[in-house]
């Protein structure tokens, strides 16, 4: 399958913005859908780039738990094109904010936080959004190392 | 004011409301209801046990032929059909009866047991 | 030995007094429930009794049965006698109408008067029990039945006035009284006088008929107990037994409202002779309440700055321009 | 009087359907600040989904949303067909338009008499439901469920659509076409609809984008942005529609939205049933299927806005790693805007307006994965419980 001109476009650009260096890896699939893996240093650079190029939508963040660190993505849109931008960081790691970028970040940030422990530094608030109140310090459940026994276990106490 | 016309028309009409327990609409043909099962089809190969994703379906005994019957857990069930789907022998089936309200979660515990032969 | 004390006593207590007030008010209650569901193609109560005529009293008795909290941090006083004032003030009312005959039991001179004193005190009562209820929503409640007070009640106040002007007396019986004569004069003569009293009259039905939708909490002017904003508005804290005074209270408001209507602008409980006048009372209170559901599914809910600047802006001046009428109408006759 | 005064709108409030809270500040009768909190509804599906194989997930996914479980399941297969590299017929394809595009109707009419009943008018609320059962009728006869209808499977649909059930579908759609138009004129006259709909929760179009609202919230606010256009999945890219947009930026112009949209989904349906192609429903996968390494986003118009799901996997019959963004969480920090500045009176209309649907919104927290264990807390339990707690928090808990 032919690669559209316009998807190896951005790529091309995002490169010459935040030096070819510091974008890692990169790949377009299909048509309207690119993935970008971009240094944590150059992650609000590349932010602000590209939402200058037009991928002014955030779609979500998503956190995935790698088995060494925890990968955040990024989905930005442009229409129809949806761009994932990955950074990687370490377990508890921290990551600059987006949301002071696209404002519309926020609750995602805060999801990310709740669910994989990863700090966004100089985020307005990064009080709980979907764990409970009364949710165990240092227990992030979507990481691997938390099975759901475990989970329970923690939670109800051994009854 | 714009619904007077509508409202006033209504007001001698039959309810649209079902008085439930005493009307009751006929299910439509090929709803996913309460289980049924074949003893003489199932082979107890325990895929409906696998795909289940609800954990509902329970194997008595263990498969093959150890295999004893089936316990299905009616209140865990998300009516979904896939055990029907993936039965290569369509021992298991979803009927169209839907009253399952029940007093307690041990009454919505179905138990298809195998008869021994000779019994 | 006289009999009119015992007579006097009987009325109070089963007809016209406390019993057939409660019954009637559950009665209504059912009726409103009912056509208010007809309008909205569904059924409404339809177990308890004969077609749910059962379900209001029901209710009541489940809510009697029901646990009373009352919030830790209420004054204990005022959230206490709130319930109980509020439905003995409209209870206390309803001695003021004709009901069985043309003179109301407690009728007197500046009854009239009496009624609007007290209809208010009804809303001061609402609001301090709102207020020491101490729930955010109830304060909010409260706040907002007062000031929707502020803007229905002098328009109210002045289209039941109408009535009285022209029959120069403050008494509720006796100004149904003057209606009934006026009508039979009326109808022997007809003159066009009359036929203009009759459409200035009954603008003036109209807006007193909007003044107690306001008056009673139905929609659009359920402000004070919106339930999707408010959860219920001042009585949001109220559970029990209090709960099931506040909602008798409610319904006996309701039948007081229509019986205020009836007596001010239909005649009150008179009409042709072979039916007697309870009846003719029942049924054109009756017709009152189907009024006012018929008129409470029609529309959405207003904001409450809507209704006070749509209340200031046309409501008042048409109260105004009604009254100029009627003094207009009382100097020629 | 200038002092803080809170006012909570949930996690129980009888405007919300669904418990989630949002802490208003108010100032009179003014609502100065918001704050929304979410995850009253946490499921844990995310967390489920690892432990599952592809086929389960497929109900599982479905359950995030009983309203929308068709965009959610529609996704889902998308996204595993795509890793699979799976073609799929392209009868599926339109039976999949028809289920969705029916679901949008269903929502759609849902959320406009629960719109009603925000601004306290049950009448209407009653009637728009009375005429919602056509669509759910519809939907049962098609699926045979009302609400989880479990029509996609990875590798096509479950059900084909019989002759008969085309006719019972275009008799059904006649009334539909009919109701809505008649509601749109009841929504264009009653005043005391517009008095509660217009000029009420603006969000400006600049506002919109920067805040990432999505849907019909979006489009109300005159921004031409819908998935089924932009980013044509199944067979949308076949079917001709028009993106319905209101520039009026309020209230009245997300009625509005959904209104035409709900006339448009009809279009569509009819297009659908005049086009559909012969030929078989699905391609058999197998059972205990496995997923190719890879990653894949996969993003669907959802009757609220775009849905958008992400898979990794590493091979294997699970999922690495599941990700399910649903729209209402993408319009939270624009409905925090929009309520600021309004009227208490207007927050449930407002809240209302972007269709908010929170269990989409919650997905994780524990799920009984135990085969041999159930999880049964009895009333009494359940008292004991409550009062222990309340001893504990005596103080706190006011």
């Amino acid at each position: 399958m032919s690669v559209p001109e316009d998807h190896l476009k951005v790529v091309e650009d995002l490169k010459k913005a935040v030096g070819a260096e510091n974008v890692l890896e990169w790949s377009i699939p299909r048509e309207r859908r690119i993935f970008v893996r971009v240094k944590t240093e150059k992650l609000r650079d590349s932010v602000r780039h590209l939402r200058d190029v037009g991928f002014k939508h955030v779609s979500t963040i998503s956190g995935v738990d790698t088995g060494d660190g925890i990968d955040v993505v990024y989905h930005l849109a442009r229409g129809g094109v949806s761009l994932a931008l990955k950074v990687r960081t370490d377990y508890e790691g921290k990551l600059p904010t987006i949301s002071d970028i696209i404002p519309g970040a926020v609750l995602y940030e805060r999801e990310v936080h709740d669910l994989f422990g990863v700090v966004f530094e100089n985020h307005p608030d990064l009080s709980r959004l979907i764990l409970p109140d009364d949710w165990p310090e240092g227990v992030y459940p979507l990481l691997k190392k938390w099975k759901i026994e475990d989970l329970r276990r923690r939670l109800m106490g051994s009854g | 004011m714009a619904m007077a016309g509508e409202l006033l028309r209504h007001l001698f009409k039959k309810p649209v409301t079902l008085v439930y327990p005493f009307e009751k609409l006929p299910p439509v043909k090929k709803l996913r209801g309460r289980h049924e099962w074949d003893a003489e089809k199932c082979i107890g190969c325990g895929l409906c046990s696998d795909v289940c994703p609800a954990f509902a379906i329970e194997l008595i005994g263990g498969r093959g032929k150890a295999f004893k019957g089936l316990k299905v857990y009616l209140d865990r069930c998300l009516f979904c059909a896939q055990c029907e789907e993936v039965c290569p022998r369509k021992a298991i089936r979803l009927t169209e009866y839907y009253e399952m309200a029940a007093y307690s979660r041990d009454d919505l515990v179905l138990v298809f047991k195998k008869e021994e032969a000779g019994e | 030995m006289s009999w009119e004390p015992v007579i006097t006593a009987l009325e109070i207590v089963l007809f016209p007094g406390f019993l057939f007030i409660f019954c009637y008010a559950l009665f209504c209650e059912w009726v409103d429930r009912r056509i208010f569901a007809r309008l909205q193609n569904r059924y409404g109560p339809l177990y308890t009794g004969w077609k749910g005529i059962l379900q209001p009293l029901a209710d009541f008795i489940k809510l009697l049965a029901k646990e009373d909290i009352t919030p830790g941090a209420a004054d204990k006083a005022g959230f206490t006698a709130t319930p109980i004032l509020f439905l003995t003030i409209p209870m206390t009312l309803m001695f003021l109408v004709p009901v069985l005959g043309p003179r109301a039991i407690a009728a007197f001179e500046g009854d009239l008067i009496v009624v609007f004193f007290m209809t208010t005190l009804i809303n001061l009562v609402v609001f301090i029990g709102a207020w020491s209820a101490t729930n955010r929503f109830t304060v909010v409640g409260g706040m907002r039945s007062a000031l929707q007070m502020l803007s229905y009640e002098i328009p109210l106040g002045l289209a039941a006035l109408g009535p009285a002007v022209l029959a120069k007396t403050l008494c509720i019986s006796d100004i149904a009284q003057w209606e009934v004569e006026a009508w039979k004069s009326f109808l022997a003569h007809p003159t066009p006088l009359g036929v203009v009293t009759a459409v200035v009259l009954a603008f003036g039905f109209a807006l007193f008929t909007l003044g107690e939708l306001a008056e009673l909490e139905k929609i659009p002017f359920d402000i004070p107990e919106a339930e999707t904003e408010i959860v219920a508005g001042w009585h949001t804290e109220y559970s029990g037994k209090k709960l099931a005074l506040i909602r008798l209270g409610m319904d006996v408001e309701l039948i007081f409202g229509a019986s205020l209507m009836t007596a001010l602008f239909l005649g009150g409980p008179s009409g042709p002779w072979p039916i007697p006048p309870a009846v003719w009372f029942i049924v054109k209170t009756l017709l009152c309440v189907v009024l006012i559901s018929t008129l409470r599914a029609l529309f959405a809910r207003f904001r409450i700055d809507q209704v006070v600047r749509w209340m200031w802006k046309y409501y008042v001046p048409l109260a105004v321009v009604y009254m100029i009428a009627i003094q207009a109408l009382a100097v020629v006759i | 009087m200038g002092e803080e005064f809170l006012v909570p709108i949930g996690p129980q409030h009888p405007a919300l359907k669904e418990p989630e809270n949002f802490m208003l500040t108010v100032d009179g009768e003014y609502v100065v600040d918001v704050r929304a909190r979410i995850g009253y509804n946490h499921r844990g599906i995310e967390k489920a989904m690892e432990d599952r194989t592809y086929i389960q997930n497929l109900y599982i996914v479905e359950r995030v949303c009983g309203i929308c479980s068709d965009s959610h399941m529609t996704c889902y297969v998308q996204c595993v067909e795509e890793a699979m590299d799976l073609e799929i017929p392209e009868r599926a394809e339109y039976i999949r338009v028809i289920v969705a595009e029916l679901e949008r109707i269903h929502s759609h009419l849902l959320w406009l008499g629960v719109a009603a009943h925000e601004i306290g008018f049950d009448t209407l609320f009653f009637y728009i439901w009375r005429d919602r059962e056509v669509v759910m009728d519809l939907l049962e006869l098609i699926s045979g469920n009302r609400v989880n209808y479990a029509m996609p499977t990875i590798g096509g649909v479950r059900r084909d659509i019989t002759p008969e059930m085309e006719k019972e579908l275009r008799k059904g759609l006649k009334i539909l076409y009919e109701r809505t138009e008649y509601y749109k004129q009841i929504c264009l006259n009653e005043k005391t609809i517009l008095q509660r709909a217009v000029g009420v929760g603006i969000l400006t179009p600049r506002q919109a984008v920067e805040l990432c609202a999505v849907g019909p919230t979006l489009r109300a606010s005159g921004i031409k942005s819908d998935v089924r256009a932009d980013d044509p999945y199944i067979a949308y890219d076949r079917i001709p529609f028009e993106v319905v947009t209101y520039d009026w930026c309020d209230v009245a112009a997300r009625v509005m939205v959904r209104i035409d949209e709900v006339l448009e989904a009809i279009k569509m349906i009819e297009y659908c049933l005049d086009h559909m192609p012969r030929g078989p429903i699905r391609v058999k996968v197998p059972v205990m299927m496995k997923v190719p390494e890879g990653e894949v986003v996969s993003r669907v118009e959802a009757p609220r806005g775009e849905l958008i799901h992400y898979l990794v996997s590493r091979g294997g019959i699970k999922p690495y790693r599941y990700k399910i963004r649903s729209p209402t969480l993408g319009n939270i920090p624009a409905v925090c805007e929009m309520l600021k500045g309004g009227y208490i009176a207007d927050v449930p209309i407002v809240l209302a307006a972007i269709d908010p649907c929170f269990s989409c919104t919650d997905r994780i927290v524990f799920y009984d994965v135990g085969k041999d264990k159930r999880w049964v807390w009895t009333h009494e339990q359940l008292r004991r419980y409550g009062i222990e707690f309340y001893k504990r928090n005596r103080g706190e808990v006011r």
